[in-house]
């Protein structure tokens, strides 16, 4: 079964079109939903969770049609959503509780699994302090317990990382990047960071403008990365005059990276090694050109919206 | 500092007090007035002798509740809302000194709400004096002198509400407690201390300009209370607003905004 | 040796049905509403005010002393339906805490929360409802409850069984009265804004406006529905009409003290109809709000 | 540095018992400045004392040689873009710049051209007249930025302007950080994401936890990682003869194999041990497919400098 079908999806909000006519059918996995601001991910969502109803067309999770299942479809799913959100006065154990409660959990599964959940996602002892009082990261981590507590079949998760220093933007993707595999729950991530999809996402949504873009597993939409990335301590020019010597197209990125690419085929990075030997530079970093969905998202949103 | 900067501060102040939800709450509030009268003229057609007061009118809802919470609605956003919602800092970021930000905030708001006031004052004269009894004959002299009242006793309540939010940190809980209990509470208790409210010295300043001084029906409810003279009662209220002023403006000088982040 | 996997485990289990989810948001709303300094303030200040008359009371029995108060429904009825401190108190609290029930929960986005768990917009409502009103209970029925047992400590008249028992009924529903109405207008008004001191005002706006205009135009017209129009007249001639109508058996002390009578001429379900109209509109004007907020995010 | 345009000197600021600064001394130079730290580092509160928004409950700052708070004519010549979104919705943007504008001393026909020169240079004019509560996330952003320019700031406090925009947002708004400087402004911009600041500038300031870390270029800054143990991760068909190979030389401490092709070379001299990495391999003459340090990044500095 699907985790999740939509058949003709459309949202207006008065003139503006939220949504238009989006057909998607998603398998499961852990899956990125990716696109810019106003793409439509959250309204998406929020028609899944049965929050507001579509203007057109149909959509279910797990076979369940979300308009007429939504208490069953949201039994089955735990959402996470993008601002901050709690109750003030409560801690973060009665909030999670309260949480897995109202998806239906008895008094002492949902007190363990409270528990259970915030041991998980590593709240300490802050747990039993008011949540007003918390910081960003552990906010975030409190909205994901609850949406973990009653161990949902579907995970959403808006814009997890907004906002999070990298320490608890590297501790949020870790967690999930566990649930969503080996733990039995599909995960839909709806963010416009893309390196967050690549470290957690099989595979990936592309919307814009209401629609669907592109959509299939990150690998293939990645590949064609013919090249490598390279990051030098040392007199950049003279490396660079040196690559070329090789028969490298080379491009400096502002951030330090340097883009190598060779004129014909792939020979390895022998090119490389040597012209760092010769320009006398210390090879910090090799690695195959790798961050290039950045680069094809823009070009597929460029393309896609210059086709309409 | 220009001149320009100090003259679009006041337009700006001005134009604040014509938006948001708030003026909706207080054009609900100042319409109270004018629907009792209404009310009561409609009753008087039905029965003849039934009496439209209007210094009735005036006593219990324009000096008392619409004017306390009239005060209470703008009082709050001027200074309290601005900080909690993060749009505060651009205005003391202006080019005007922030104890002119202070004073903008109470000199400007006032006379527009004491206009709103007194135009529903004004309405409910006009509605009142449809009914052939129990409207002064003083003609429109009364609706000046309420409006003179009210127009004072709301400098006094917005200059508190401005002091409450440069100085204190729970802004909002410190002054609208402090005016509940102060100005509601208070008053309907048969203490002394009801002489020392901004409500009661309204009325009584109401009561000396609109009744030569005598309490007559008003106020005998309270046994053993002394009505302050008229120069009393102005003397606390301008005492109060002077007071206030001046504690705002310095507050203002002094206030330290922190963001959202540094505030717990 | 065993060891025990104490990893993150898949859960399974029975769901519980509607009902109890509801029960749980009530729990954790109440002790939520609790957590307020201010609240705990006037629930101690009203306490202590109850105990105080208790003691007095206790104090005046010792001397052999039969206080009027204390005899017949009066003491429970009479703080039921004084507006200073009872009507004040409950005003005061639904200010507070039903005020910012719903405000804050749009403002720190609780709902989305709320609306992301297998509960309905009326279930939202009612489990709100049922908090704000068994907070304000603590302030109502549950200081009632102690004069109760006080009147029975004291009062030197002799009182059936039955009829305690029908006292023990009729402050709970006036205490419900009271309750239940205020707290469902507090929703709906909380539901007006994310500022959580909106609400408050317009609800003491609601409660002392409705006490002033009734009392000008009592004065003015002295027709009997102008008492109508006063929030706390309502509820009080409708809790009067619970208490079962006996004769005081006994001379007492001060017993020229004035019971409170229904001076409203009216039968009681016109106030019911009123207030149960209130409350109506306000339940489904807050349906309409959420309607428009559960959409956002 | 005597043309530093902001000074502080043992700068401390509590909230009750919170300590938000604890003893900041620093000189900021001209151009575009990073302040970067993780949340709740002091960043803000930097920011707000520096822009007169907050008194420092000790010590002294100096903006342009004089003190910020109420100054008139500090308050003119800087523009405070803060993180938060604080407007009046009701207003149109256009409206929000020019009442700013206005407040600022500016004439009704100044206003108006320079609201409507502000609004055009952050690309915001399609929306100048739609109420500020209708703005998308980025409009707001760009809102924001508007109004700290329009007055001809010559010091922008922009408080991480990027946080929660999409790539292509952005992109657009670090161009636009850029060619403030061009004009001869200068910027302090804040952030938690080290390659937002690393696309804008060199020059950082890092707090931690309410302290000054360091300051100085992203370079100088790097070379301090190079006095400390690095592990270099190397990946390699010929894994273990480079191991060997790698073993011999002197810079090398220690070489594990954690799975096949792939090595752990740990060095105390990173400097050298790069410069002769490519060396050695083209000597052995096997293929190098990746090279790679967890140590050898900004993160790393960061997490050096914060975690001693």
């Amino acid at each position: 079964m699907n985790v999740l079908e939509t058949n003709s999806l459309s949202k207006r909000y008065g003139r503006l079109a939220a949504l238009q006519d989006l057909t998607l059918t998603v398998p499961g996995g852990a899956v990125g939903l990716l696109g810019p601001n106003g793409a439509g991910k959250s309204t998406l969502i929020k028609i899944l969770l049965g929050l507001i109803p579509a203007t057109a067309g149909s959509a279910a999770v797990f076979g369940l049609d979300v308009r007429r299942f939504r208490l069953h479809v949201r039994q089955q799913v735990g959402y996470m959503p993008e601002n901050e959100s709690f109750i003030p006065g409560l801690d973060a154990v009665r909030y999670v509780y309260l949480a897995g409660r109202l998806i239906g959990m008895p008094h002492i599964d949902a007190m363990q699994r409270t528990h259970i959940v915030l041991n998980y996602v590593g709240l300490g002892e802050e747990r039993y302090r008011p949540m007003q009082d918390y910081s960003t990261g552990m906010k975030q981590k409190v909205k994901f317990a609850q949406a973990i507590v009653h161990h949902p079949k579907l995970l959403l998760l808006d814009e997890p990382t907004s906002g999070l220093d990298p320490r608890a933007r590297e501790e949020m993707l870790g967690l999930i990047r566990d649930v969503a595999h080996g733990k039995g729950i599909h995960v839909i991530i709806s963010t416009h960071i893309l390196p967050d999809v690549e470290a957690t996402c099989d595979d990936v949504v592309i919307m814009d403008r209401g629609a669907l873009v592109q959509q299939g597993p990150i690998k293939g939409l990645s590949a064609g990365g013919d090249g490598y990335d390279v990051r030098i301590k040392g007199d950049r020019d003279a490396f660079l005059r040196a690559l070329l010597a090789h028969a490298c197209e080379a491009e400096a990125h502002e951030d330090g990276r340097i883009r190598v690419r060779f004129a014909h085929g792939t020979p390895g990075t022998d090119p490389i090694l040597r012209a760092s030997v010769e320009a006398k530079v210390q090879l910090r970093h090799l690695e195959r050109c790798r961050a290039s969905l950045e680069e094809l998202f823009g070009s597929v949103l460029s393309r896609s919206r210059n086709g309409s | 500092m220009s001149s320009s900067a100090a003259l679009a501060l006041i337009e700006f102040t001005a134009r604040r007090v014509f938006s948001g939800k708030r003026l909706w709450a207080a054009i609900v509030l100042l319409a109270i007035p004018p629907l009792v009268a209404a009310l009561l003229v409609a009753l008087a057609r039905q029965r003849a002798g039934t009496p439209v007061h209007f210094d009735g009118i005036t006593f219990n809802l324009s000096l008392y509740l619409t004017l306390v919470l009239t005060a209470m609605i703008y009082g709050v956003a001027l200074t309290s809302s601005e900080i909690e919602d993060g749009t505060a800092g651009y205005v003391l970021l202006g080019a005007c000194p922030r104890w002119m930000v202070a004073l903008a905030h109470v000199l400007v708001t006032s006379p527009l709400l004491a206009a709103l006031t007194t135009a529903s004052i004004a309405a409910t004269y006009g509605i009142a004096s449809i009914s052939p009894v129990g409207v002064p004959e003083r003609g429109p002299s009364v609706i000046a002198t309420d409006a003179f009242v009210a127009s004072v006793a709301l400098t006094v309540y917005l200059a508190f509400f401005v002091f409450c939010g440069y100085a204190f940190k729970h802004n909002m809980a410190v002054s609208i407690g402090t005016v509940l209990v102060w100005e509601f509470i208070m008053p309907a208790l048969p203490t002394k201390f009801m002489n020392y409210t901004v409500v009661m010295n309204t009325r009584i300043l109401w009561l000396h300009l609109t009744q030569q001084g005598e309490r007559g029906r008003w106020f005998r409810g309270v046994v053993g209370f002394d009505v302050p003279t008229y120069a009393e009662a102005s003397m606390f209220l301008s005492v109060a607003a002077a007071l206030f002023l001046t504690l705002g403006m310095v507050a203002a000088m002094n206030r330290s905004l922190a963001g959202r982040e540094g505030g717990t | 040796m065993a060891i025990v996997d104490q990893s993150y485990q898949p859960w399974s289990g029975d769901l519980q049905p509607r009902r109890r989810r509801i029960g749980a948001m009530v729990r954790v709303g109440i002790r939520q509403a609790y957590a307020g300094l201010m609240a705990k303030i006037l629930l101690l200040s009203t306490y202590l005010m109850v105990f105080g008359t208790i003691g007095i009371l206790f104090i005046a029995s010792t001397f052999q002393q039969s206080v009027a108060i204390v005899s017949g429904n009066n003491i429970y009825r009479f703080y039921l339906g004084s507006i200073f401190p009872t009507g004040i108190l409950i005003m005061t609290l639904a200010a507070l805490v039903g005020g910012r029930s719903i405000a804050n929960d749009l403002r720190f986005n609780a709902v989305s929360m709320y609306f992301s768990k297998a509960i309905t917009r009326t279930d939202y409502l009612v489990g709100k409802w049922a908090t704000v009103s068994a907070f304000l209970l603590s302030g109502t029925l549950v200081p009632a409850l102690l004069l109760w047992i006080c009147q029975w400590a004291i009062s030197r008249e002799e009182i059936s069984a039955g009829s305690r028992a029908m006292d023990l009924l009729a402050l709970t529903g006036h205490s419900l009265v009271i309750v239940l109405p205020i707290a469902m207008y507090a929703l709906a008004l909380s539901s007006l804004s994310r500022n959580a001191f909106v609400p408050g005002i317009l609800w003491v706006m609601t409660f002392f406006g409705s006490i002033i205009v009734s009392g000008i135009l009592t004065e003015r017209v002295e027709e009997d529905w102008c008492k109508l129009v006063s929030w706390h007249n309502l509820a009080t001639r409708l809790g009067e009409a619970l208490y079962e109508k006996r004769v005081v058996k006994v001379q007492a002390l001060g017993s020229n003290l004035m019971p409170i009578e229904g001076t409203m001429p009216y039968p009681w379900y016109v106030p019911a109809a009123i207030l149960g109209g209130i409350t109506l509109v306000s339940a489904l004007f807050v349906l309409w709000r959420m309607r428009k907020f559960e959409g956002q995010e | 540095m005597s043309d530093a345009v902001i000074r502080a000197d043992r700068l401390n600021k509590w909230y009750g018992s919170v300590i938000a600064l604890n003893d900041v001394s620093l000189e900021i130079p001209p151009g575009i400045t990073g302040l970067l730290g993780p949340n709740g580092a002091g960043k803000t509160t930097f920011m707000r004392i520096a822009i007169g928004l907050l008194r420092p409950s000790s010590g002294a700052v100096e903006v342009a040689g004089e003190d910020p708070w109420n100054n008139l004519a500090h308050n003119l010549r800087t523009g405070y873009c803060p993180e938060h979104d604080g407007f009046y919705e009701w207003m149109t943007g256009r409206a929000f710049v020019r009442w700013l504008l206005r407040l600022r001393g500016r004439s009704r026909a100044e206003a108006r051209d320079g609201a409507h020169r502000a609004l055009e240079r952050v690309r915001l004019l399609d929306a100048a007249d739609r109420a500020v509560g209708t703005y998308s996330r980025g409009m707001r952003q760009r809102l924001k930025i508007a109004q700290a320019l329009a007055h001809d700031a010559k010091l922008l406090f922009l408080d991480e302007p990027l946080t929660g925009t999409d790539p292509l947002v952005r992109a657009e708004l670090i161009d636009l950080i850029r060619s403030f400087e061009r004009e001869g402004r200068s910027v302090l911009v804040s952030s938690h994401v080290l390659h937002e600041i690393e696309a804008l500038t060199r020059s950082i300031v890092l707090f931690h936890r309410g302290r000054l870390v360091a300051t100085g270029d992203i370079h100088e800054i790097r070379s301090l990682i190079d006095r400390h143990p690095h592990s270099v991760s190397v990946r390699s068909s010929r894994a273990r003869e480079l191991a060997a190979a790698l073993v011999r030389d002197e810079t090398v401490a220690e070489v594990s194999i954690p799975a096949e092709r792939s090595l752990l070379v740990r060095t105390r001299r990173p400097d050298e041990f790069y410069g002769r990495l490519p060396q050695i391999a083209l000597e052995l003459g096997c293929e190098v497919e990746e090279v790679s340090s967890p140590d050898d990044n900004l993160e790393a500095v960061f997490r050096y400098l914060t975690e001693r």
